[in-house]
């Protein structure tokens, strides 16, 4: 029955995320937006040891609401706290037993971890078939070599906890994407090391690194699937299916994200007006509202259609229904959403949106990168399309 | 539990309707379109759905099914899909039937609901647009005062849908500030029904201005009687019909040019190929999904008697929107083809266009 | 010096276009709309009559200012009226003395004459490549066959008047574009016949014409430019170029033609909201403009900016200057303006907007075919982009 | 007679201008941008090419040049093209210079005019915009009254370039319902200078919030003196110079994202070869044109000395549409490239959704 009833228990959850987010993150947002790369050391700490919280349905609708709560705060602070985040749910989407005993147990325990997902290369972005990293075993090891940008976390996972980083390199270059494999390389390794870390538009409180592989050997079984290079179907691609399976789980976390700095924007809008005695007229015919009215229902709606898509995504990854082309139809629809949202709201409050003393000129810049990272608008738009178009990537490049 | 699943009994009834759109709506739209007429076989093969009966309680002759409007939203999204003109003709008769089982009076309800739970179709329709560019429910024009034991109901309307044929007219008009409704039956004295309007699309539905002149109407019909009517709740039952309608007219648009962009090709592939053909085909599944799913959320709170006015305008505005977005997209993918009355979309994007001004000419 | 003024002659021109098109267009044209394939014989023969008037600048800023307004008056009428069109224009683009001299005369004498091109068929729209039309030699003859359809005017071309169409067809269809090549058919010519006139969205007042060519023989001069099929480059399309010198020059002009749909739009709303006591405050921050102030804005802006765009591309050809980009340009805009233009009207305009007492509905009507004639909004998006990014045919599809 | 053309004059001064802003502005402006200051030595080359001191008469020490708002909105270009930071720093003194060159009083010309044609750089701004969010330039809450022989000016300010620095500050202030200027010099009493501001964007120009405590000016610092100012062509000039400076910044995007498409590959090709990239590059080109072209026209209105207001705020309305959309596309292009502060055109987005804010910072 379509039902979008939240039960007490589930809201209780949505409502101490929000709390959390007003009290943790909201106050210190701005700090750590003007000291890039320095460490919310304390925020990390606590909400490590909180971790458990609303950790039962951690990629159902509930933790996709729970994460926009969280971003409602800031979207920067959500993105440097511990976790397993995106290589975490890779080891979870195509690890074995043995692997996710071994690798994911420690977030479980002790200290903060982290665990980073490296793919993108100075030379590809969208184009992960491009990837110039390889992998070549030798004995009981597999040797990295190569270098990885835009790895978000990256600097915490390798330097600042005992985490790991999956890092996707090709196994055999003339397989194209049937050689590409995904490697676990746990913190403190010989031969991985943090080069950089980028300074950026907005999600400054994220550490996004750049990682370099020089002769880094690994063990064996830290492949993730299997080595094997099928080379039978290429429309197939092989072990590239696993990141694309890791992408439907994940897209949606990310739209998720994306809606909760569009509602911080828009919530600052709606009280700023409120404040001013302007309230939205819902309801009156078009030639009857105000410019503003207009704009605010204009994000409002906006905001609604991204965040159904992105429910509608959540939802049916929870119920185990196939969701990759709702995956990428909320993800491009939520980071052009955004983006437009976020931009429209520094417009409409004129000399305080651009202003570094409010919130929504921060939420312009955080919310962009989400109209980039986990496959930008245009890769996304490319899976909706070919997916109703029933189309083969060679049929629609 | 958050559910985006339609229950296994909705989807029954969608492929039902999605059938009779198929199979009789398809058949005749441009016809229709173009003669302006609806050929009766089709009304009544939809009426005998009984979309509206079921939802009217045993003792006044209905199935005294449940009524909900997602199930509507569905219905109404199928309808549409099949041809607007014939979804709101086939609905046209619940403009009266709805707001009186929500709303009437047990005498109104006696009186007038069984005539919606027969076999043949009950032509009945309901006057709310204005002639006017800014025609606001909320604020009419058209008065009416109580004078003894009548209403004098006054003013100008259009848009109304079947206006010539119908048995029962429920007009809308400001009474002291309020938007109430008064039930009229045919040939009521000072209603004069004008000539038939010819509009941008929609032309296989008959729609007429209306006039009332000093029309005296018996308390005893106001709609709900003393308490009056829950004009909000109709006006957000309308919106959520027409955003549904939206939906089934972008889909019609979307899956057209699809198929279209798939077949059709040129510099030696299917013009699908090409990515700007590619990307506004996907971007027009997006928004019809996204449209529908505001639909359903919008429709659920109507379910739940909550007040749904922010839900049900938001939506329809952005359906208002997207249904001229998705259906120009179809044009402009066919081209030269789309311009002309031969392929469906240019209909589709005369009839998306005026989803805008449909104020109150669907429910659910 | 760049410069935006009229001469009082200039102004006068134009002024006397616009009366025109308000007592002779604009009272017939809803008629002619309601009936189809009707023929606005009267308003043919005046117009005919009157021809000389503006004729001194047909393709200069002038020119096109005053199609703007005979357009403002009713678009489905210019089109039909008589002259030499764009059949004539691919003559006096691409014809030589003698064959401007034979084909062009009639246009200064006599009853009302019209000129047609067909190229469209109905398996290529966009892709003229793909063209099947044969043209083979036979002696002093070419004979013609195949079929030709959404040609404007057609049917008044060849069967109201002494006029005649020009008609792409092959010579050679392994040389692809190369063996495009333009033929002269002339009215009465046997074996050319129109086969139907389509019904339409709007400009219904113009015929749009299927015309079938069944070994239709036409004199060895009637071919435009060379017959020497040049293979040597395939990205020189040797004939083909002839076709598009042509839409250098009638793209802008087709622009002008939807300029003035819009604008009869946009006046229409602008008088509407003045009745009603409303005035567009002009100059007030956006946040304190009503919706719709801040509608009618955009659409002015809209319309303003399609025009400088097409004026400018009107005055570089008027200059000799090559304006191909510039001319994609103001076609790709203008198309996409005027729809946009046109179907907010509607929507502004509300109950009026929609109905068919009012101009607003025909204007939307009339306006689409504009993204679409000409090259398709789509085609104009692709030329400006090769050539801004200087890009061929092969590297960017 | 309609022409598309600059004068070769015009041409020659364009052709300057883009040899600073590319030798001088470009060379720096990331360094500046994160630093918050822009070398002396930038603003000084600017200064040389005398574009204020060309249209000042040779009683006042100027070049006696004639000042073209074409002209303007061609240098104007070129500077933002450069870097807006620079091109508003290097125009500022504008803000006061052009008003008392327009309106002011002989007085007010020949006391203040002088300062502006030496060779060094003049530091002089203008304060309007109210930290309010729907400050307006014609309903100002900032108040003049006239009290004896001077009028006292309160009001708070933000969005003020340069005042810490500046020796002269051009105040705009309501005067019974119109909004009238007052100069003040450098230490006026009541004049007091806040905290710079931190902005998202034009980091590299240093911005003030302004209080105005019941600051005394006298009557003949009045701009224009009895007559006052005609506020409505002041805020035409700045509308037309800051679509001016849209349309460079814009430009740059649209030329920096176009260069990096046709390098970058993916898939085996340029990313420009994919229609997706290549149509929002084609759009990018067509509306920069677009606005380039509403804004000769709105400036040449200005130079004719008509009333502009509707060209200039219509184009200014489009210009701040169009920058953010071309900037945003060029982030977009570059991707996660184009989201870090290596590449230049985050910095342009930013900069580029100031425009709708940026009311009275620039004149020509």
């Amino acid at each position: 029955m379509i039902d979008f009833e939240l039960s007490p228990e589930e809201e209780a959850s949505v409502k101490m995320a929000h709390k959390t987010a007003e009290e943790l993150l909201r106050p210190i947002g701005r700090y750590y937006d003007e000291h890039e790369h320095e460490s919310p050391q304390e925020l990390i700490d606590t909400m490590w040891e909180r971790r458990a919280e609303g950790s039962r349905d951690p990629l159902g609708v509930v933790g996709a609401l729970r994460i926009e709560e969280m971003c409602w705060g800031d979207a920067g602070l959500v993105l440097c706290l511990a976790g397993p985040g995106l290589g975490g749910a890779a080891v979870f989407a195509s690890g074995t037993q043995e692997q996710m005993g071994r690798f994911l147990k420690r977030f479980g325990e002790g200290k903060p971890v982290w665990a980073a997902m490296a793919m993108t290369e100075s030379g590809c972005g969208s184009d992960t078939s491009a990837i110039t990293t390889t992998a070549v075993r030798d004995g009981d090891e597999w040797v990295l070599n190569g270098e990885k940008i835009f790895v978000t976390a990256g600097k915490r996972a390798v330097e600042e906890s005992d985490g790991f980083v999956v890092v996707w390199a090709t196994v055999d270059k003339s397989a194209g994407r049937a050689g590409m494999k995904a490697f676990v390389v746990e913190a403190g390794t010989p031969g991985m090391s943090v080069e950089k870390l980028e300074k950026k538009l907005g999600i400054r409180a994220s550490d996004t690194a750049t990682i370099v592989f020089e002769d880094c050997r690994i063990p064996y079984e830290n492949i993730l699937g299997s080595p094997e290079v099928r080379k039978l179907d290429k429309t197939k691609t092989a072990g590239f299916q696993k990141a694309m399976a890791t992408f439907d789980a994940t897209r949606p976390i990310v739209a998720a994200q994306a809606i909760g700095v569009a509602r911080a924007a828009l919530d600052f809008v709606k009280e700023a007006l409120e404040k001013e005695g302007i309230e939205i007229r819902y309801g009156l015919p078009r030639q009857k509202l105000t410019a503003i009215e207009r704009d605010v229902m204009d994000m409002e709606a906006t905001y609604k259609a991204a965040k159904m898509l992105t429910m509608r995504a959540v939802w049916m990854m929870s119920q185990g229904q196939a969701n990759s082309l709702q995956a990428s139809m909320c993800k491009a629809k939520t980071g052009l959403a955004v983006t437009k949202i976020t931009q429209k709201a520094v417009e409409l409050m004129g000399p305080l949106g651009y202003s570094g003393k409010y919130i929504v000129e921060k939420c312009m810049r955080d919310a962009k990168i989400n109209d980039i990272f986990e496959g930008t608008g245009q890769i996304n738009m490319l899976v909706v399309a070919r997916r109703v178009l029933e189309f083969s990537r060679d049929q629609l490049k | 539990m958050i559910s985006f699943s339609p229950t296994e009994e909705q989807q029954m009834i969608v492929n039902m309707v999605k059938q009779v759109a198929t199979d009789e709506f398809r058949k005749v739209y441009r016809e229709a379109d173009e003669s302006g007429e609806i050929p009766a076989h089709v009304v009544d093969t939809a009426w005998e759905l009984g979309f509206i009966s079921t939802g009217i309680p045993e003792e006044h002759n209905g199935l005294g099914g449940e009524r909900s409007a997602i199930t509507g939203s569905l219905i109404a999204e199928e309808l549409a899909w099949g041809d607007l003109s014939m979804a709101m003709h086939t609905l046209c008769p619940a403009l009266v039937a709805y707001p009186i089982l929500e709303m009437g009076t047990p005498e109104q309800q006696s009186k007038y609901l069984p005539a919606f739970c027969g076999d043949k179709y009950k032509p009945a329709t309901a006057a709310l647009i204005e002639p006017r560019f800014n025609s606001d429910p909320c604020a009419l024009s058209a008065s009416a005062r109580l004078d003894g034991n009548d209403y004098i109901v006054s003013g100008e309307k259009c848009y109304v849908p079947l206006a010539a044929d119908a048995d029962l007219l429920l007009v809308y008009a400001a009474e002291n500030g309020s938007t109430q409704g008064f039930i009229l039956e045919k040939g009521a004295s000072g209603l004069e029904v004008g000539e038939r309007e010819k509009n941008m699309g929609l032309k296989a539905l008959p729609t007429y201005e209306v006039t009332f002149k000093d029309c005296r109407v018996p308390q005893a019909n106001r709609l709900g009687g003393k308490d009056g009517c829950d004009f909000n709740r109709i006006m957000n039952c309308s919106r959520v019909a027409l955003s549904a309608m939206a939906v089934g007219v972008a889909r019609a648009a979307f899956e057209y040019s699809r198929d279209y962009a798939k077949e059709r090709a040129a510099f030696g592939e299917p013009i699908a190929s090409r990515q700007a053909i590619a990307f506004m085909l996907a971007e027009m599944a997006i928004e019809v999904d996204a449209t529908r799913l505001m639909t359903w959320e919008a429709a659920w709170k109507l379910d739940r008697q909550e007040n749904a006015t922010r839900e049900a305008s938001l939506v329809k505005m952005y359906a208002d929107d997207m249904v001229v977005m998705v259906t120009d997209g179809g044009v402009q993918i066919l081209g030269g083809h789309g311009y002309i009355r031969e392929h469906p979309v240019e209909l589709w994007l005369r009839n998306g266009r005026g989803f805008a001004t449909f104020d109150g000419m669907a429910i659910i």
